[in-house]
């Protein structure tokens, strides 16, 4: 009862706030790249436009919902909660700090998988159901890469894994306090391990520079051509969160989560998070997007080997260390 | 204004090989609608004009003999069709010529020849109305297809009517 | 590795630019600032003793490419300042709706009586908004900037003979004016 | 890969779809007229087999606005600021290339300083619109919300400078009508060769910048290189002019070869590459922007003192009249060949041409898609067409 209890209450807590959090990082993004633009950004509601995310929500949900002629409508109204979903669950095995985790899974890096995994569905079902060509385009699109870039994801993913000698996010966190983080210690492994998780999840969120499932001057708006409303704003919601969650699992994989010199704790953690979002859309706002077969040809011809490589390395350097 | 010398290269080119007899001050010379493609032809192939500018078709309604003018036939309802080709590079040079073809007379077309011919030569289908033979897929270019009238023609209105917009 | 060593270039670029002012202003509270020909509306002139300075002549009516200035010229009769007679004009209306803003009403007007305000950002909302009558016109006058551009001036400075000698001792053939006008505008600007 | 096989080979832009493959279950894929890349209102029609383009389709004309038959009606002086609209990225070019076909057809000098005016006016402009089409072409390549929007916007920045100094010069930011028959309307404010010197050395302090956000990325090359490849001898039966001819490797430059207004007082460099794809036709433009800088900062210190129109200012509509004739007048605008053919007399009387044709460089360069879109991928597409440049109002008229 009480595990019900805690798991619901803390679900509660990091749902909402993360939410929030999406929905000011949404601001941050818009302004960050005005500024990166010569531009402004928003400026009129609230000051320096903070209010402007609760004015674009209230925007989109005032929006008619237009459902496309001959679209299946239960699958193109599923798709977009889904993704939403999916997108908050992978949060729950995040630890926040050193006993703020909303369910302490022995498998958390096993569910972050899944569901990133998972996350394609919604992709495929709104693709399809749109019944539009530009987005059955990105569906295909979408999954193609999606499945490509799983691999690298859950190589690299691992490397922390072997290291640790666990699945469960909070294990690999305290190990990474006593033993230092992953991104230096032991040298080489963790650190390229990240980047080709960085690099993973960018294309896992479809983040420029892999964003060709939603190219927006290719195929229109990709799969969200047809959604409107709050059914777009949804999609666009759990993009967000998809990639705010990603920077929190890489900043807990990597760089020993909350875990930080003087005080440990969740500023840490917070921080560490920030930096990796801000680096995502500095590269969102700089780069141009890659063609679908150069995006495999990196999957497959750089990506997959070197994660593979690494973590024989990193089993190599385990079981060396395991006679110490 | 457009003025071939009769001595220069191409003057004598179009005089001694396409029978080209009039070079007015102010226009390109005329060459007769069966010798033109191979005008453009020997032009690009032996003299290196390899660049296609353009096709220029222009309407000429029918002009009444003048009868106070002795001998004055007037000038029945034609199409004048101005074709240019470039020759590239640190010695460029255009080569004009034009040709005229009664109303009814379709011309034969550069198509085959460039590729460039192809919209330009559907554009003036289009507007003046000029048929090109041998054109492989002479479809109107900028009106709707359903349109009627050639609006460039000297005889189309320019407050005609314009159907309802689909 | 080609592609991070490039992408981190590229990204010191756009670093870069983050630390530069913005280019853009929060358009209603600041505007920038507009050259002194800057052209954006229409409005007529009346002369120093208030007189209104059109004649009637139809020079702008005939010249505008779009057809938007209709004028109606009023009958001949003595002027209240020279009592010369001279034309008057019953009415003109310019619709912006379709105007090109080329300025050539301006160059035409042998009285400079039409000119072109520099004021910026007039918009209306709806058409009628954009549809200037004679009474907006000369409201105009009073309450908007005007441009740099008159018939005289531009008449000026695009006369063939300019610069061949270094003043001018009588205007300009083709600028001679039935009426008094901005005789002040004639300088020698622009030989820069 | 087959895929970069089958884009060397020329495709047929006829292709009969029986011949491809009978059994093929091709999806047709409608780009455009409403399409964020189509640049303007451009629709190809793409027969994909799978995301490999088998053959496309262009359609023009969804920008038609009968220019050649208005100018028609319209008398030789008013003619001016409706060809402004044509090419509106480079207003300028229009307006000089329709007053140098009347000027031929009247005799008329153009005075030296309006031909040093001219020319100035038109390497600004030059820079003006390469400035755009870096601007839209990265954005083609990497989306409104990424990087390819950055870019844009850097490129408006730039160009911004540009407009402000037309702006100072005529009054107008876009669609100028600085030009008449025999000259210039306008003449150059005291201030204005200062703010042009600002402007070129920023703009060219920042070239450095875009290059290393285009042509020196890893990314954009791999999407531009070996993309669209247009052999020199197609370019030249297209018609191709401008960059896209000199980036098939064709040497050749309206400028320097055949030269007009004062271009035959300053040195003109030629910028070519052989490789005749999208990143060729993008480095091309690029060293024609540096190019422009250098011409504008040699000759705008040197207009020549004098009038800057050679003929009698507009006065009345009327007033210019040519008997007969027939002229074509062309410049190198920053598209290609911009060339007007004019007819003048015939039954129209002497104040309006009889037929007036505008050569458009961009009908020309969209005229080479159905030879080059095919083999490529969807993506391509897109990078093709921008790497183009077409301006549909140029192309419908």
């Amino acid at each position: 009862m009480s595990f019900l209890l805690h798991g619901l209450l803390y679900g509660a807590v990091v749902g909402s706030v993360l939410l929030t959090v999406t929905a000011w990082a949404v601001w941050f993004e818009r302004k960050f790249s005005a500024r990166m633009q010569s531009r402004l950004g928003p400026t009129i509601v609230g000051p320096v436009g903070l209010l402007q995310p609760i004015a674009d929500a209230l925007k989109l949900m005032q929006k008619e919902t237009i459902f496309p002629d001959n679209a299946d409508r239960f699958l193109f109204r599923a798709a977009p909660p889904f993704m939403v979903v999916f997108s908050l669950a992978t949060a729950a095995v995040v630890p926040f700090g050193p006993d703020m985790i909303a369910a302490d899974l022995d498998i958390g890096v096993l569910y972050i998988l899944a569901l990133a995994g998972l996350m394609l569905f919604p992709v495929w079902i709104g693709g399809w159901a749109s019944n539009n060509k530009f987005a059955l385009l990105a569906a295909m699109r979408g999954i193609a890469q999606g499945v490509s870039y799983e691999l690298p994801l859950v190589l690299s993913a691992l490397v922390p894994v072997v290291l640790a000698g666990s699945m469960s996010l909070s294990v690999i966190v305290s190990f990474q306090a006593e033993h230092g983080w992953f991104i230096v210690w032991p040298p080489g492994p963790g650190l390229i391990a990240f980047g080709i998780f960085f690099v993973a999840s960018l294309a896992e969120t479809n983040r420029i520079p892999f964003d060709i499932p939603e190219a927006e001057s290719e195929l229109v708006a990709g799969v969200t051509t047809e959604y409107t409303g709050m059914k777009f704003g949804f999609f666009y919601l759990a993009e967000y969160l998809h990639t705010l969650v990603s920077a929190a699992v890489a900043a807990a994989l990597f760089f020993g989560g909350w875990h930080g010199p003087w005080v440990s704790g969740l500023h840490w953690f917070v921080l560490k998070t920030l930096v990796l979002f801000v680096s995502i859309f500095w590269i969102r706002w700089t780069l141009v997007r890659f063609r679908a077969d150069q995006l495999m040809r990196l999957c497959w011809k750089w990506l997959v080997p070197i994660s593979l490589v690494v973590l024989m390395a990193a089993a190599v350097a385990v079981q060396l260390g395991e006679g110490r | 204004m457009i003025h071939i010398d009769p001595a220069s290269e191409l003057g004598t080119l179009l005089r001694e090989r396409f029978g080209a007899e009039d070079f007015p001050k102010d226009a390109a010379p005329l060459v007769s609608p069966e010798r033109h493609v191979e005008l453009a032809r020997v032009l690009a192939e032996e003299h290196g004009y390899r660049v296609f500018l353009y096709v220029a078709a222009s309407h000429w309604p029918v002009v009444a003999p003048n009868p106070k003018k002795e001998g004055d036939t007037g000038d029945p309802e034609h199409y004048e069709i101005a074709y240019a080709l470039r020759r590239p590079g640190p010695n460029t040079d255009v080569a004009h010529w034009r040709v005229r073809v009664d109303v009814g007379h379709s011309v034969p077309s550069l198509v085959p020849l460039f590729a460039g011919a192809d919209w330009q030569e559907r554009e003036q289908y289009d507007l003046v109305g000029v048929v090109f033979e041998g054109h492989p897929d002479l479809r109107r270019l900028m009106m709707p297809e359903d349109w009627e009238g050639h609006p460039l023609r000297r005889d189309y209105a320019i407050d005609t009517a314009c159907p309802p917009w689909r | 590795m080609g592609y991070v060593l490039d992408s981190l270039r590229s990204m010191g670029v756009t670093m870069r630019n983050l630390f530069r002012a913005p280019t853009t202003v929060e358009f209603p509270k600041v505007k920038r600032p507009r050259s002194d020909r800057y052209r954006a509306s229409f409005a007529l002139l009346h002369d120093e003793h208030g007189e209104e300075l059109c004649i009637g002549c139809l020079a702008c009516e005939r010249i505008c490419p779009s057809a938007i200035i209709t004028v109606v010229q009023a009958p001949k009769r003595e002027s209240a300042v020279t009592g010369k007679k001279r034309g008057w004009c019953a009415d003109l209306t310019l619709d912006l709706n379709a105007c090109i803003y080329c300025e050539l009403c301006v160059q035409v007007c042998p009285t400079d009586a039409i000119i072109m305000v520099r004021t910026p950002e007039q918009p209306a909302f709806e058409r009628e908004g954009l549809f200037l009558s004679m009474a907006k016109l000369y409201e105009n006058e009073k309450l908007l900037e005007p441009s740099w551009g008159t018939g005289t001036k531009l008449l000026e400075m695009q006369d063939p003979k300019r610069g061949a000698e270094e003043a001018p001792k009588k205007p300009a053939p083709a600028a001679v004016q039935p009426t008094p006008a901005d005789a002040s505008g004639s300088t020698s600007e622009g030989s820069a | 890969m087959s895929v970069e096989l089958t884009a060397q080979r020329r495709a047929d832009p006829y292709l009969d779809l029986e011949d491809y493959d009978p059994e093929a279950d091709l999806m047709v894929l409608n780009v455009g007229p409403q399409h964020p890349s189509t640049h303007g209102v451009f629709r190809m029609k793409l027969y994909l087999d799978g995301e490999v383009i088998v053959k496309a389709v262009p359609y023009v004309g969804y920008l038609h606005r009968g220019v050649e038959k208005l100018c028609e009606k319209l008398t030789y002086t008013q003619v001016t600021p409706i060809v402004d609209k044509n090419d509106y990225v480079s207003p300028m070019m229009n307006e000089q290339a329709i007053n140098m076909a009347f000027e031929d057809l009247l005799g008329v000098e153009v005075p030296r300083r309006a031909r040093w005016l001219r020319t100035v006016l038109a390497e600004l402009q030059r820079i003006a619109s390469h400035l755009l089409w870096l601007g839209t072409f990265t954005l083609d390549l990497g989306g409104a919300i990424g990087g390819g929007s950055t870019l844009f916007l850097y490129c408006f920045r730039e160009r911004e400078l540009v407009l402000d100094i037309f702006e100072e010069l005529t009054g107008c930011r876009f669609h100028y009508n600085t030009h008449t028959i025999g000259g210039n309307r306008h003449d150059i404010t005291p201030g204005w060769a200062k703010m042009v010197h600002e402007a070129i050395s920023v703009i060219e302090a920042r070239t450095h910048e875009y290059e290393a956000m285009v042509t020196r990325n890893g990314i954009y090359a791999d999407r531009t290189r070996g993309i669209g490849v247009i052999d020199a001898g197609l370019a030249m039966e297209l018609g191709l002019t401008g960059p896209a001819l000199r980036g098939s490797g064709v040497d050749h430059d309206l400028r320097r070869d055949a030269p007009y207004h004062a271009y035959d007082e300053v040195e003109v460099r030629v910028q070519t590459e052989a490789a005749g794809d999208c990143m060729a036709r993008a480095l091309v433009r690029i060293r024609e922007m540096r190019e422009s800088v250098r011409i504008v900062r040699e000759m705008v210190d040197g207009v020549p003192e004098g009038p800057i129109c050679g003929h009698r200012p507009i006065k009345l509509a009327t007033q210019t009249k040519i008997k007969a004739g027939q002229a074509y007048a062309c410049l190198e605008s920053p598209r290609g060949e911009l060339g007007t053919f004019v007819i003048a007399g015939g039954g129209s009387g002497t104040a309006c041409p009889y037929r007036l044709k505008i050569r458009p460089p961009s009908l020309h360069a969209l005229a080479a898609v159905p030879y080059i879109m095919p083999g490529h991928m969807v993506s391509d597409a897109v990078a093709i067409l921008g790497s183009l440049d077409p301006i549909l109002g140029e192309a419908d008229r």
